[in-house]
């Protein structure tokens, strides 16, 4: 049995607050690299922000802001090679970017038109998952079968402090520990899961001493440094990659958005400390870093953030500019070899439509 | 009497039934400090404390199994599932034990609880958050399935099931939360489950319906008003299922069209169809004919519209069978 | 060709397709150092590695979530279901990803996955171990399900299953397991999903049937001889449903029974029934009845016997089809 | 939160091996109490092989064996009162003996008889769960159901090693914990779940590890020491008590039988270790130590084990007195108001059954 350490307690973080907590280094990141994580910060944080105001135009669907969320999900991918595949919850919708996946595909799931649903294999990215903690299984099962087939694969998923509880992240990290597949279990844990607490959520001293149970490493992050995340993340992925199995990451953080655009926080969630968040919100974090570091400056800010924009603005555009989907796919895809009444089935709903 | 949504008449029963009987508890995600994702729950968590409703961790299957502890320590917990499609890791426990556990301890402990869910499409949601999952339920013995389609039917069923002594599932068509209004009595107010309700009178054709989809058939019958006359069942009661009504009604029409939401194949309009095969097969004019979903994953909502039954699909369905 | 039990056909069939796909492999649990409870695994990992028969921890979510995980990094998963009521914890996996994931890539990925379980009644069993769950995956779009009621059909629906692109479920009547024998083709051996079988021919009524009421209808059949010739048609595989050879035997009889195991409020026999009520109306003489197991939970093994469909409610109901 | 321990390394022990290993005592358990126990054990023991007897007489049906299990069984028991509840999975089908239920009720159970079902109210005994871990919610409710109503009322749960790889253990647990319901999750951990040994169950290092992600205690005892047990369960019956909320036991064993009557483990299971096992039993260990205490002589021994024989004898007589069950049966206890089918089937059933 391989020895397992008792979870961390201390939140892991390099970057520093400009003043008593000193910025650190990750080692191998050089400026471009550090250039790279940040546009993909960039990426993200416009993407999120633009389809608040999308949905609000009624141009995009209900839609699951992750406003703060960026440099678990940037920082955590950027520790994986292109190989290696991600299983997002709906939380990282748009975490294909990354992997570049148009903007227009997500915005088109959002907008609730088929050409928002993409095939994994194209960017190594799985689809959105809705239901809480599922994807876990289908994460751990990727591992353990690439693995079997002796490729080098690693898959990272990601899922909420909600998602802890479920009986599928409990079944997912037994066969994950059991089977030592090549998994990162990345738990964002921003405090809330809708409107209910962590702590009313597991009496656990913290997300990360789930971990010994499964018989894996648990490491706590500041889910706000996007390189404390990235390094821990590629330790995790090193430890997989080294045959060493799964490794869970509680990435600490606290929501300060909206769950959903639907959603009213104020009726539950403490405002102070969201407030608190904001100020300190990850992305400003990292480049204050970076400029700081004077890897970064003013105008290239300026000029990143305009590249997204734009990339935004194309995206919209060529969302809007999808035909409109064919009823005809209802029935399409369900089945590689659909049983006979499925034609009959279309066939009716043209005449009905009159088509 | 005052006019009201289905949602708030839901509220409304809570509130009515929590305040009769201190042993009612309401436990799910969310339903406390937010008052429930579509408001369903709202304000008792203020009114009752947060002991009687109660925000649970993420997780159904410890729901719907710690609900059967309660029951056994003497509450009666209505438990709500934040949405239909995730309803789904507790039917383990609703089968293998909701509806079995009165009959394992041989009559002699009720399992009193109220499972109650938002559910069905046509609300332009991500996915899974559209599911007509009725069937799963429907078929598990032991277990009772109501579906509202009325502000009062939904109160009244609600607190119907909520003193029942056996387990109730009622299904909240969400489509219509907030666009079905109309009066509910005040104060307490129980449709008992089993009774069909005749939403429209009609004498060439039955359209039997349940949730939302009765005020579907209901346009439908309107928009036929010049070629049929088209009676419209509201089932309400899945179980007990009131025979006597649907065999009434068809004996009448000597036809039926039986609409649905959920995917067609061992759907309830197959039962309810089964049943006509069975106990009115002389009464028939034509066949039975059914109108659902399809054996397809719930679309995408750009074209979900092509997945739910329409006035065009019932209207088409009762011509057919006019013109046999 | 060899004489082999029901079962030892499931171990045959697991052995040539193993051998022939590489991607394809066995799990679940106590499959293979024990070789399963029913021995159906028997053999498997010691000739095929344990990489390829794999015992997993004892979570049925976790067995069909991580087969879908499989089917994504390129294999061929079958799961085995120790029990068919044990397969409920499991459902969500089903419902939610397994018959949607296809859907979720517009076509773009297969999960060839297959689930076999043992399932059904009158096996004098504790608890739980006798269910017939089939409407909970036959309901669920994306799944196809097939239940072999011969040896001969066990291997092929089986192989076919396991080279279907699509998710398929074998249900395999445990009752027969050992009693049902029969001539089995060797080596490679596929019957296609969707092909009913005629078991016996008939002219006045057709028995429908499938898994182990397939015998039992036989049995039936042959205890009507003096009275009536009974048609007994096994559906094989419930999803796809062979209409035409259903619509053709109750074409010819002008009446159908319908038998099942599960209980009867939207089972299976009310999908046939349906499907009668809407496309053989006018060939039907008489009612379509069921003879099902009933609403309730299945019971204690004593009186299980009472519970099942039995050669004598086959008789009374076609007797009773005869005498309108 | 309130402070959670580190799971316990060793296993509790307090009989000792009359060689090296000295015998402790338990504070509390004077002879009465000793004798007791000592009944229990022998009543459970007698109970166990006399089942697999009637069994191959072909006198009950499939019967799930549980020699060697005693110890936990009666030691765990022993720790509660009349009033608290046991939540049994179907390895502690007779558990309801210690609290006076008829052998024959039991043994009607596995004859799949009706007059196997009993009221669970009157013993305060759930009904044995076929369901690996099901039950573990249904105890954790009604825990925090009795507490709730102010009622001073602990339950305890029986279930397996393998019983912890499932959802319901986990989300149970969670609720425990959140709920801080007194509730005793007593896991049998005798390393096989059938066939499948513990290294395929999980990779945690023990169990009880499992219990730090739900903020509770986890205890590991040596499974086959009643003392141990008993002192473990007492000190979780109490925190459940005080109001702390509930408590993780991993009592630690191995299967010397087969999983069930129709099993053979010969096929999987280490025979060596098997023998060590039995050697040991804990029937013949508490036994050992009472005599070597004095607490017990050889003829009482004696004495005890034909009293618990003489009430098998009454037992199965009883059972298999038990007038057949009427058919009708089926249809009653699924529904206190059945929906109209059901009588209408009853009459069918009759009329067909020719009564
Ligand atoms: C199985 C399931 N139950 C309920 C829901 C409804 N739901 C959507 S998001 C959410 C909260 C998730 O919280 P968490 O896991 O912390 O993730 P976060 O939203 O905070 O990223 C819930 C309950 C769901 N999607 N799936
Ligand atoms: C949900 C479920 N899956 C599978 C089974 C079949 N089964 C019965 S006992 C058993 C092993 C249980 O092992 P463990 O929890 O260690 O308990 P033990 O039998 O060792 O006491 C299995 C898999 C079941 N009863 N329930
Ligand atoms: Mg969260
Ligand atoms: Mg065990």
């Amino acid at each position: 049995m391989s020895q397992v350490l008792p979870a961390e307690g201390g939140l892991r973080r390099v970057i520093g607050d400009g003043e008593s907590f000193p910025d650190g280094e990750v080692e191998g990141l050089g400026p471009d690299e550090l250039l790279a994580l940040y546009r993909n910060l960039v990426l993200l944080r416009t993407y999120d922000e633009r389809s608040v105001v999308y949905h609000r135009q009624g141009r995009i669907g209900t839609y699951a802001i992750f406003w703060n969320h960026e440099a678990m999900q940037a920082g955590g991918v950027f520790a994986l090679e292109e190989r290696d595949w991600i299983f997002p919850a709906y939380r990282e919708s748009a975490i294909g970017l990354l992997r570049g996946m148009p903007v227009s595909t997500v915005l088109s799931w959002w907008r609730g038109h088929p050409s928002g649903w993409w095939n994994p294999a194209e960017f190594n990215v799985a689809s959105i998952c809705v239901p809480i903690a599922t994807q876990i299984p289908h994460a751990v099962g990727f591992a353990w079968g690439s693995a079997l087939k002796g490729e080098d694969r690693v898959a990272l998923t990601f899922f909420g402090d909600g998602a802890t509880s479920e009986g599928s992240f409990h079944e997912g990290a037994t066969f994950a520990g059991v089977m030592k597949a090549p998994v990162v279990l990345f738990c964002n844990n921003n405090h809330w899961a809708i409107s209910t607490p962590l702590s009313a959520q597991t009496a656990a001293p913290t997300l990360a001493d789930k971990a010994i149970g499964y018989g894996m490493p648990g490491i706590r992050v500041d889910g706000g440094d996007v390189l404390a995340v990235y390094q821990a993340t590629r330790e995790a992925v090193a430890r997989a990659r080294a045959g060493e199995g799964p490794t869970f990451i509680e990435a600490v953080t606290y929501r300060a958005a909206p769950h959903a655009t639907a959603d009213d926080p104020s009726i539950y969630i403490d405002l102070e400390r969201v407030e608190v968040e904001k100020e300190n919100e990850c992305v400003g974090r990292f480049e204050r870093y970076l400029l700081r570091a004077g890897v970064l400056t003013e105008a290239r800010v300026e000029e990143i953030k305009q590249e997204a924009l734009e990339l935004m603005r194309t995206g919209i555009v060529e969302a809007e500019a999808e035909p409109p989907a064919d009823p005809g796919l209802v029935f399409e895809h369900a089945y590689a070899n659909p049983p006979p009444a499925l034609a009959d089935d279309l066939a009716e709903l043209r005449r009905v439509l009159g088509e | 009497m005052s006019e009201r949504f289905l949602v708030e008449a839901v509220n409304d029963a809570l509130h009515v039934e929590l305040e009769r009987d201190p042993t009612v508890l309401v436990m799910g995600e969310d339903v406390g400090r937010l008052g429930g994702v579509f408001r369903a729950t709202a304000g008792l968590r203020e009114r009752f404390g947060a002991d009687r409703c109660v925000d649970t961790p993420l997780a159904e299957a410890g729901i719907l199994g710690t609900a059967v502890g309660l029951c056994m320590a003497g509450w009666r917990p209505v438990c709500e599932m934040q949405y239909d499609a995730f309803s789904y890791p507790a039917l383990d426990q609703l089968i293998n034990h909701v509806g079995r556990y009165r009959w394992r301890t041989r009559g002699k402990m009720s399992f009193p609880l109220v499972i109650r869910m938002p559910y069905g499409g046509g609300v332009r949601a991500p996915e899974l958050h559209d599911d007509s999952p009725e069937t799963y339920y429907v078929h598990t013995p032991g277990v009772k399935v109501a579906i509202p389609s009325t502000p009062a039917d939904a109160k009244g069923l609600l607190a119907a099931a909520i003193r029942d002594p056996d387990p109730v599932v009622i299904f909240e068509p969400k489509l219509i939360y907030r666009t079905a209004r109309g009066e509910v009595p005040e104060g307490e107010h129980v449709v008992p489950l089993g009774e069909a309700r005749v939403a429209r009178e009609g004498s060439d054709v039955t359209l039997v319906a349940y949730g939302a989809m009765v005020p579907l058939a209901e346009r439908a019958a309107e928009a036929l008003e010049d070629e049929a006359s088209c009676e419209v069942l509201d089932l309400r009661s899945l179980k007990p299922l009131d025979e006597d009504s649907l065999l009434a009604s068809v004996g009448k029409t000597g036809r039926a069209v039986v609409v649905q939401e959920a995917p067609r194949v061992c759907g309830f309009a197959a039962e309810v169809a089964a049943v006509l095969a069975e106990k009115a097969i002389f009464d028939l004019r034509g066949p039975v004919l059914r109108v659902t979903g399809y054996d397809v994953p719930y679309p995408y909502w750009q074209i979900e519209d092509a997945y739910m039954p329409s006035v065009e699909r019932v209207r088409d369905a009762v011509r057919r069978l006019l013109s046999i």
